[in-house]
């Protein structure tokens, strides 16, 4: 029996009123293109390919943990799919299942020196983001002598991970359908989802309670690994090439979408709809800008107040649902 | 009131590059007399170089979407961008490369003009000028290693002092160097100190230059590693009027921005078309000859 | 007598270089209470974590049924049906009370092809069960944990053990933060418990409680086993002062009951303080 | 009869929509132990928070020696002479003894011309606080509070507290997690507190530890003061009752009782339980 | 009475031996000129600026916070002064006096919001990192209308924040060590640096502690804008330029160099040495790299797994001192 009072106690209701805003904003400043289909297509394509990374790292957060390798895992897999199949000419298949195996892999190392260390993932996932970035660029320059490579892709891989719909949406926005339904799935209707919350809100507890935590947390980042080279792999098929780049934006960019959509940061709690939305919201912002006869100069600076902004309303949202109480009486035990 | 003048894109780079921050300059300037007819200018740049190539073939979409009246961009890496220009000319925008891509580019996208020059031609440049004063081992320092552009910029030295009978290396820098002057300084210090027979050292920006200065000085070899850098600032300009910097490489930044918008407004309200193919900014060469006058234009932020 | 269901023989713990248990011997029959005491630090919660499978033992043997087990994880002890409150924590503020309860044991249902989390029945059940403990303020498990308050939160976690307590349920101090009434629930439950002819392993520190669901006690002094006796078989005193460690209570008892009999108002009867 | 050191006026407290304490008024005297008693919930540790300076109230008035105060934080409580033990937490456990005994009130000396913390004399004092409180084991105040157990480091927040208890001393659920010797020792340290002319408020769930050391009683029933009574004025199994929450818990005891007569070994004696 | 014993549970010690072993191993590699002054000139000099910085993030990061804000602190203040004293030409004075100031002030704005909004630091600094790097871009641009400023300065600006000594060694050598000492003697013998191990210990219990949480906080923000923002002036007046795309390095940097240091990224522990061993540690892996013959582009791999190494050496020897028990009896409690 949803009543409106319940609905406004759902935590994700705070990114919703946030995305409604600045979606409202963009549309009146953004002027009729902002909502034309190409306009649209601008931040959903963006939004797509942050989702997808967006949501395994928001299940990490949920589980109490940070990745910051995703952003050297994207460079590390689109190198590692255009020297295959674009430098060596290899089949395009084994580049692609090259890429998504580096991402296994890299998640998998990066599991296991959390749960056998026992150190932060903020910090082991640092080395292995510098660890990584080094790797890349020093490999790619042993085997392709340069630090960009071209890549020719069939029609079949073009249209199943690197094309445009209409000329305009990204097959990548299906690929983050698809990934938000699936994660959607497991965090609200499966039993992995309910460990991975009682994971990241106490973590011996639910070790205790019979959780096998290490096997959670290991396949955890294998997901976000995972996802950040199906992100760089398919950005080397959409664009036809890859570079090294020691990248730092999607690191912060994938954490500011998460938090936005209200996950906790130190764990426990949060939503795959509060996630999509943050997702959208942050995209939202960094394009819609360019719809605006705004200065691109501020971007930065709406980004960071616009995060804030978003943090305090979860907030006030997530008290809410805390105090929540079935019975409308004022005092608390009564 | 934006209604019928003309709606200019323009794609250009980081918006706190202090190179495109010319181009923006010029851009906008010459927007101001798109705006007199009721036009506009839009810049466009992604927030970093992380991911070059894809990141601008999405602002490229982004610009079309907008129902513009004309195009300015950049084919950085081909590869990822044509496929987004070929869109724009398919949908009757017209278009203007500039920066990187060169005259090849705008034939094969047909696009109206190329404005600019290209990074490897400015680093053939380069070379050339090192060549020419003697130098024989030039160390090309890239504080952003992977990047097309800048990998572009020290191929172009390297091929060109080869030519002469030298060689040139690459200094690449990790990222946790990026934007820290001093470990810029230090490495450097270090790469001169180790290779001794270093003649010749360029930085890929002017920022990297001012700390290449200081470790020159720093390693007390400032009588036998000469300076030089692409694009410049104020600081790198006093250099060479001071004698510490051979040269910078220039290609008036200000100037591609300028005249690419000021050629797509001209089309687009009156259908002028210029019948000089492709319009060269550079590379130009400033040094102690010329860098008079160019104080002055650094001073008023356009060079 | 019959198989014990649960056999320590010789269980030795250490944490690098310190030696918590030492050459722990121990039996748990069906259908009693095992009260496990000592003082602070005797090592009573590192002996219930090696039965719940949150540590190994350094050596030892251990057997259920007769038959020799290893623990690997907490998740095999509670397929041998062993159910445990810890000391602290084993909720999860942030989670509602029915994910909460279930968590690491969730219930599913069939929805099409697939095998979903019955959030209904989950919600039901624990509900069901935090009544049983005398907590009827809560009717709706969908609330989140974190709006409870640190009895009632005991209180769930019990309702957990309890719940899956399929022949052994461990309590740890489960009435140390507990009001009296809470405390006599648990209580009542323990002995419910009894009654059903599950094995119940308590710790207190409390004497009174010990007492009243108490079969059969164990005492730890140091990590190692001082006293194994059944009801009635030793005073409250000895007892009390075995808890304490072994050392004499009763100097200390006199002295406060000398401070406290400087005040108006009657000293509290013999034998029952602290 | 002279001012009360401490006297509360109708104090109340929300959480935003919730109502935590409704119109307490209160009375706190020299040398006199005040026990407040009630069940989980009932709004103890918030009441004493408002008087150690954590909570502010909603309304209400405070006074202190007849002279209304107000306290905007847990240092201007302490500035007072107001001394707590909190119920949870209160230590520190990277940081060593003799630092975490004298958080926020470390002693200095003058070191040329600087004044530096005194980690001699911090230690030294720390030891020997803990001593009389009956943990003889540590001698190094040096030694990481992350090293003790739960035992200890409760023990070291009361020390603490006794040592700048200057004229009040509040203690909450002091005993929970203690053996029953430490429980021993913080009785003695309250009564001789007491002795001192230092006035203390007890709160516990212990009817046992209350009647030992309580002068005055005070019993909180869902944020309100339902009864306030002095040593003797009322039966042990009225204030059991009203520790309840105002429940009869004959009921309750009876069905125990029961249960527990079903086993061998006789029942525990009157009164006593839970 | 330091017994060797005891000398190896100083948690320090961890770093200390990282330190020795990251020397050592340059000293073979690096030839000569890596030890020679103008060699460790080279390493100090980039010590120097990242350890001011590192100290008070150290600080923070023992009372449980982070600052990110740092990576864009320090172009606002070199711009700040570049502007003032260059653009504008008004003495060097008021630009220092200027670009000091707004540290203090973004300082107190983080601090601020930090303890009221209680929304982790992370967070809140992240959205004044990125609505400073917007100030700073959109304010440069409007008052210089460039993005990269010249800055003359006189003899004794010069002198005091922007000359080498001996040629080699930067001013700022000193004022790290200043640095170091005053925060030191913070730490370790004043009652400020009990207060920071105990809010970063239990920040709760510390409150109610009587320590004024609130105004330790602001201050440890106050203090780690400021140190940034001197970094920031006296690199424009080394450089004689300033530039808005600067010191996004050093967000990770000081927390790597702080990590390595000992400190525990959770807070609660660490050491003032340690952050000085780990703030050379990492200068001599950045800097030494260049005097080896191996190829720079393994750098960041080398920094990746120096930092895995750093920490779970120090987590063994925090254990060891945790563990730690004066008598020497097997028995826990005998
Ligand atoms: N993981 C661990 N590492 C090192 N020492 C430990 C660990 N766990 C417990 N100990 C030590 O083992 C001893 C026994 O601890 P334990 O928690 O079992 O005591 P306890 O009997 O449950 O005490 P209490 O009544 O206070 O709960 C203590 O000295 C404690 O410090
Ligand atoms: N900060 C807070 N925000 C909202 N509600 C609170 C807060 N602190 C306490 N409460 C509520 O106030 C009520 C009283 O809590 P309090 O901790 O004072 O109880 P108590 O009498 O100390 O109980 P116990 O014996 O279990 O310690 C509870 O319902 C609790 O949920
Ligand atoms: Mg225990
Ligand atoms: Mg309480």
């Amino acid at each position: 029996m949803p009543s409106i009072g319940s609905l406004v106690r759902r935590p994700e209701v705070g990114s919703l009123i946030g995305m409604i805003a600045v979606l409202v904003f963009f549309s009146i400043f953004g002027g009729a293109n902002f909502m034309s289909a190409g306009g649209s297509a601008s931040w959903l394509n963006v939004a797509s390919e942050l989702g997808i990374i967006a949501l395994p790292v928001g299940l990490l957060m949920i589980a109490g943990h940070l990745d910051l390798s995703v952003g050297s895992m994207i460079p590390a897999s689109s190198m590692t799919i255009a020297i295959i199949s674009g430098h060596y000419d290899l089949p395009i298949i084994v580049g692609i299942l090259a890429a998504l195996s580096l991402g296994l892999a890299v998640g998998f190392i990066s599991g296991v020196l959390v749960i056998r260390t026992k150190v932060p993932s903020f910090v082991v996932t640092l080395a292995t983001l510098f660890a990584l970035a080094g790797l890349t660029l020093g490999l790619s320059i042993i085997l392709s002598g340069s630090t960009s490579v071209a890549l020719k892709s069939g029609p079949v891989a073009k249209l199943v991970f690197g094309d445009y719909l209409g000329g305009k949406f990204q097959v990548t926005l299906f690929w983050w359908i698809a990934i938000v339904l699936i994660v959607g799935f497991i965090l609200n209707f499966s039993r992995f989802g309910n460990w991975i919350l009682a994971m990241g809100g106490d973590a011996v507890s639910a070790r205790n309670a019979g959780i096998p935590t290490d096997r959670v947390t290991i396949a955890l980042f294998m997901s976000s690994g995972l996802c950040a080279a199906f992100v760089g792999m398919s950005q080397a098929i959409l664009y036809n090439s890859a570079q090294v780049a020691a990248g730092q934006s999607f690191i912060f960019n994938s954490i500011i979408a998460v938090v936005i959509g209200g996950v906790l940061l130190t764990g426990g709690y949060g939503s795959v709809v509060g996630i999509v939305l943050g997702t959208l919201t942050f995209a939202i912002v960094n394009q819609g800008i360019f719809y605006t006869g705004f200065d691109a100069n501020w971007a930065s600076l709406i980004i960071g107040v616009l995060l804030l902004a978003a943090v305090l309303m979860n907030n006030t949202f997530r008290t809410m649902a805390l105090t929540y109480s079935p019975r409308a009486k004022p005092r608390a035990r009564s | 009131a934006m209604a019928d003048g003309a709606k200019i894109f323009v794609i250009g780079g980081k918006a706190d590059d202090p190179f495109w921050s010319k181009v923006k300059k010029g851009a906008d300037d010459a927007g101001k007399v798109a705006e007199l007819t009721g036009g506009s200018v839009t810049w466009l740049g992604p927030q970093n170089y992380d991911n070059l190539g894809p990141d601008a073939a999405k602002l490229i979409r982004t610009a079309l979407s907008q129902k513009p009246s004309a195009i300015v961009g950049p084919d950085w890496v081909p590869e990822a961008m044509d496929d987004a220009f070929k869109e724009v000319v398919a949908a009757g925008v017209p278009l203007i490369i500039y920066n990187s891509g060169g005259m090849d580019a705008a034939k094969r996208l047909g696009a109206m003009n190329y404005v600019g020059n290209e990074e490897y031609a400015a680093g053939l440049g380069g070379g050339e000028y090192f060549g020419s004063h003697g130098a024989k081992n030039v160390l090309c320092v890239n504080t952003l290693p992977g990047s097309t552009n800048t990998e572009d910029r020290c191929k172009g030295i390297a091929d060109a002092i080869a030519k002469s009978g030298g060689k040139s290396t690459q200094l690449p820098l990790p990222s946790s160097s990026f934007g820290n002057p001093t470990a810029v300084a230090e490495a450097i210090k270090a790469a001169v100190l180790k290779d001794n027979t270093l003649d010749g050292l360029i930085t890929i920006s002017a920022g990297d230059a001012n700390s290449a200065a200081n470790a020159i000085s720093q390693a007390n070899v400032g009588d036998k590693v000469k300076l030089a850098s692409f694009d410049m600032d104020e600081t790198g300009l006093q250099r060479i009027k001071d004698g510490t910097q051979m040269f910078s490489i220039d290609q008036q930044p200000y100037l591609q921005g300028y005249l690419a918008v000021s050629l797509l407004n001209g089309f687009v309200n009156y259908g002028l078309d210029l019948p000089t193919k492709p319009v060269l900014t550079g590379p130009g060469i400033v040094d102690a000859a010329n860098v008079e006058a160019t104080l002055a234009g650094a001073a008023a932020g356009a060079r | 007598m019959t198989t014990p269901l649960l056999r320590l023989t010789g269980i030795n713990k250490s944490f690098g270089p310190i030696d918590v248990l030492h050459d722990i011997s121990l039996e748990v029959n069906r259908g009693e209470v095992l009260c496990l005491l000592g003082d602070n630090g005797a090592g009573k919660s590192t002996l219930i974590k090696i039965l719940s499978g949150v540590h190994k033992p350094t050596s030892g043997r251990m057997e259920m049924d007769g038959k020799s087990v290893e623990f690997g994880s907490p998740r095999d002890a509670s397929d041998h049906g062993i159910a445990t409150v810890h000391q602290f924590g084993g909720t999860f503020p942030l989670m509602s009370i029915g994910r909460s309860f279930f968590v690491g044991a969730e219930p599913t249902r069939r929805w099409g092809p697939l095998t979903i989390y019955d959030r209904k029945r989950a919600n039901e059940i624990a509900v069901t069960e935090m009544r049983q403990l005398g907590i009827t303020r809560i009717d709706d498990g969908d609330r989140l944990v974190g709006g409870l308050s640190g009895g009632e939160r005991q209180a769930l976690a019990i309702a957990r053990a309890v719940h899956f307590g399929a022949s052994v349920l461990i309590l740890d101090e489960p009435t140390a933060a507990l009001g009296v009434k809470e405390a006599a629930h648990v209580l009542r439950i323990v002995l419910q418990a009894r009654r059903k002819g599950i094995a119940v392993i308590f710790i207190t520190h409390n004497v009174v409680h010990a007492l009243t669901v108490g079969d059969h006690f164990a005492v730890l002094i140091r990590g190692s086993k001082a006293a194994d006796f059944r009801k009635g078989e030793k005073s409250r005193e000895a007892i009390t002062d075995l808890m304490a460690g072994g050392e004499q209570m009763a100097e200390l008892e006199a002295e406060i009951e000398r401070f406290s009999a400087t005040n108006d108002g009657h000293a509290p009867r013999d034998g029952e303080h602290p």
